[in-house]
């Protein structure tokens, strides 16, 4: 199973990863800068969707509230 | 605004007062300075700390890295600047801590004397007490470590100006966390960085002349870095105070 | 002229802005990041030396960059909040601060795993690499700062002054730890500057500094925005798109 | 000194604002106001410790900003402690104070002897009870050669002549055109005194 691009440096798909013996170095440090990456980007929107959903808790409880009030 | 009516007991005209005329730039200087000199020769028994412990921790290296001569001489120029530093930094958080205590630093930044000026004053004072002190002592370590001859001289000129460097330095770091309770681990991370060239230059000219070359070009570098910083540390910790003041 | 500055610094006017054109920014960075990193990885030549550990070069060398570009951006946002108190500015350096001493130490790790191959061993006291260590110092400083103080007002004006400090010792830092490693290693090669590569080498690195640069954008951007909601959550607009989103994801929810 | 529309804001959250008011030669305003009213707060604003979010001072008719040495050194402030060195004598405290701020060429010991700590000139601080050393920060005010005293719960730890020594000062210091700001929970019984209540301007949202 070999896919020629044309300029596509390795010969085969294996060869690519095995990177000319340096494999653990190669995808070891993509390997964490993707890690590094994903969290940097997933974080603030965790930390959004937990802000937001404090507020709703917030008026969903002050609705409960006046609604009890009001009966 | 209800602008309450005035009473008949102050009614009868309170003529303006003149306000007073400013006092000399340096007289707040002089002022501090004398003040925290007398300060600290109050607390003597605190005075020795930076010194005792700059011997002692140099004392512990040939402890741990072992007696040869050899060695120890290749080490001694490094490591005294470092204990150097260290000494300095380990006095630099009670630079204001004790005056924000007490409220008096309150009284420094409200007072019309510019504030760059009294923080230089309280630098100086601080390393008359820690930074001079440490750089006498220095040859007694350099004897202790078997730091060739030719060494002394610029171990000591470097000191002198590194030490001061790292007074001022410190001294942004301090103002900066002088309102945390546990400032001191915070401080030292602060000012850690800026100390880095202070400490190349500074043990490189000690190495240098020890190898046998000319400690110039090193100390004129220090010398700049100790200019740049005496430039730039006043002015900056005086924001600090201000900024920092609130907690 | 100062309603417009003003207008400027709004946390919600940006927050709207930001809102609408953030995710072309995302699919921009996707993009660049996808092509970079495979023609980086697939389609460049094997460098003669290093071989293939080389392609760790299409991470450390833009990293390296933005992470000194992220502590003048920070630096800015600081002196903005501290000189005309406008408070957004303090948002982003709060942003700014952490995302920047992560790209730092994602600099310095994959410098570490550059090493190993090239050199034998994961540390070595190059010049650039120490100087990437002093501003994981300065950054680290920055960021332990912030979260010591109590009141946030305060921690911003203390931060801004910080960075400032900070970035007027950059140059001397870096300056005097190159000094400092041609002093002690001077026959070893130069590290610091890229090898004078092959143009299908260099091609991709272009690449991959541009979508690093937008990337930082994206992230402090993102970051901004979630510290906008959290600092401004007592206000209306906040509620209401809490809100509003609470309609939508309830319209989705029952529809399933 | 007049303040206009001074607001303040601690972390978006606001304390007072809309907070105007003057005072003039021979004038005494007393702040009032629950703790946590922002008592300290505004004498701090005022003492230019700390920078109102917004709102305006203006002293002797010019703004402050322009003239902060000349306004520094027209003024005195007490903050909640006494401001001074407890290593240090009363004597030597003065000294180091009387160098910041334009001072009479009255002698220190006098000053000493007004505030009823004669004999205790050359004591360390330290070992004074927290009344005398209040004491020590009221002798930098007759000292002092400022025409605007702030003075943050001067009344604290002090005994009852102290506070007739405190009124004294005040009536006197008003008499020669003095102003005085202050912050007590306790009324003065001094004709004249305006009394500002920080509750009018509290922001509760």
């Amino acid at each position: 199973m070999n896919i020629q691009f044309d300029g596509f440096y390795f010969e085969s798909l294996a060869e690519f990863f095995a990177m000319g013996g340096h494999a653990t170095y190669v995808w070891g440090a993509y390997g964490v800068a993707l890690v590094v990456m994903v969290w940097l980007v997933v974080r603030p929107l965790l930390r959004r969707a937990s802000i937001l959903n404090e507020l709703r808790q917030n008026l969903k409880k002050r609705q409960h509230s006046l609604y009890e009030e009001s009966r | 605004m209800t602008e309450a009516l005035r009473t008949p007991a102050s009614q009868q005209a309170v003529q303006e007062r003149l306000p007073p005329e400013l006092l000399p730039p340096g007289e707040g200087f002089v002022g501090i300075l004398k003040r925290d000199l007398l300060l600290a020769f109050r607390h003597r028994g605190e005075l020795a700390n930076p010194l005792i412990f700059f011997i002692m921790v140099t004392a512990l290296i040939p402890i741990a890295v072992g007696p040869q001569k050899a060695l120890l001489s290749q080490l001694a120029p490094g490591m005294i600047w470092v204990m150097a530093l260290l000494g300095t930094l380990l006095s630099s958080d009670s630079l204001f801590q004790s005056d924000y205590a007490d409220g008096t630093l309150e009284q420094l930044i409200i007072s019309p004397q510019p504030l760059w000026l009294l923080v230089l004053a309280k630098i100086s004072a601080h390393w008359l007490v820690t930074g001079l002190p440490i750089t006498l002592a220095a040859p007694i370590l350099g004897l202790m470590l078997a730091l060739p001859e030719a060494g002394y001289a610029t171990l000591v000129l470097g000191l002198a100006m590194g030490t001061a460097t790292f007074s001022l330095f410190g001294a942004i770091g301090a103002a900066l966390t002088v309102a945390l309770r546990k400032g001191g681990v915070l401080l030292s991370l602060i000012v850690m960085p800026l100390y880095f060239p202070v400490l190349i230059f500074g043990s490189a000219a000690v190495q240098r002349v020890v190898d046998g070359g000319s400690a110039g070009a090193p100390l004129a570098l220090l010398g700049a870095v100790f200019a740049f910083a005496l430039l730039l540390s006043p002015f900056a910790t005086a924001a600090s105070l201000r900024a920092g003041i609130n907690g | 002229m100062w309603r417009w500055f003003h207008r400027l610094g709004s946390p919600r006017w940006f927050y709207q802005t930001s809102g609408r054109w953030l995710p072309w920014l995302a699919v921009l960075t996707l993009a660049l990041l996808v092509i970079g990193t495979l023609w980086g990885l697939a389609f460049a030549p094997e460098d003669a030396r290093q071989g293939n550990s080389f392609r760790i070069i299409y991470i450390h060398v833009p990293v390296s960059f933005l992470a000194l570009a992220g502590y003048y951006v920070m630096a800015v946002a600081g002196a903005v909040n501290l000189i005309w108190r406008i408070k957004l500015a303090d948002m982003v350096m709060t942003a700014a601060a952490p995302l920047g001493a992560a790209l730092t130490f994602l600099a310095l790790f994959t410098g570490a795993i550059w090493g190993k191959p090239t050199w034998g061993t994961y540390w070595v006291w190059d010049a650039r690499i120490t100087s990437m260590l002093v501003l994981l110092f300065l950054y680290l400083g920055v960021v332990v700062l912030r979260n010591s103080f109590s009141g946030r007002d305060t921690a911003g004006k203390a931060c801004a002054i910080l960075a400032l400090v900070g970035t007027v010792n950059i140059p001397i830092i870096y300056k005097s730890v190159d000094w400092w490693f041609t002093l002690h290693q001077p026959a070893t090669i130069k590290l610091s500057g890229a090898p004078s590569m092959h143009p299908d080498m260099f091609k991709p690195l272009l690449v991959m500094i541009l979508a690093y640069y937008c990337f930082y954008a994206l992230v402090l951007i993102l970051n901004t925005r979630t510290e906008i909601l959290h600092r401004e959550r007592r206000t209306a607009w906040v509620n209401d798109l809490a809100v509003s989103e609470l309609a939508v994801t309830e319209l989705t929810s029952n529809e399933q | 000194m007049a303040f206009a529309a001074l607001g303040f804001e601690r972390d978006d959250v606001p304390l007072f604002d809309g907070l105007s008011g003057a005072v003039a030669a021979g004038d005494i305003l007393q702040i009032a106001g629950g703790n946590g009213s922002g008592k300290t707060t505004l004498l701090r604003i005022l003492s230019t410790a700390l920078t109102a979010t917004e709102g305006s001072l203006h002293w002797r008719g010019i703004a402050l900003a322009l003239q902060r040495a000349e306004y520094l050194a027209d003024l005195v402030f007490v903050g909640h402690s006494p401001g001074i060195k407890l290593a240090l004598t009363p004597r030597e405290n003065l000294s180091w104070l009387a160098r910041l701020y334009p001072v009479r060429e009255q002698d220190i010991a006098e000053a000493l002897v007004r505030v009823g700590l004669a004999g205790l000139e050359d004591v360390p601080c330290r070992t004074l009870s927290a009344g005398q050393q209040r004491r020590v920060a009221l002798a930098r005010l007759v000292i002092a050669r400022a025409t605007l005293w702030i003075l943050d719960e001067p009344m604290t730890a002090i005994d009852q002549d102290g506070v007739a020594l405190i009124e004294e000062l005040l009536r006197a210091h008003a008499e020669v055109g003095g102003a005085v700001i202050l912050s007590s929970h306790q009324a003065l019984n001094i004709d004249g005194v305006r009394v500002l209540d920080l509750a009018e301007y509290a922001c509760h949202d």
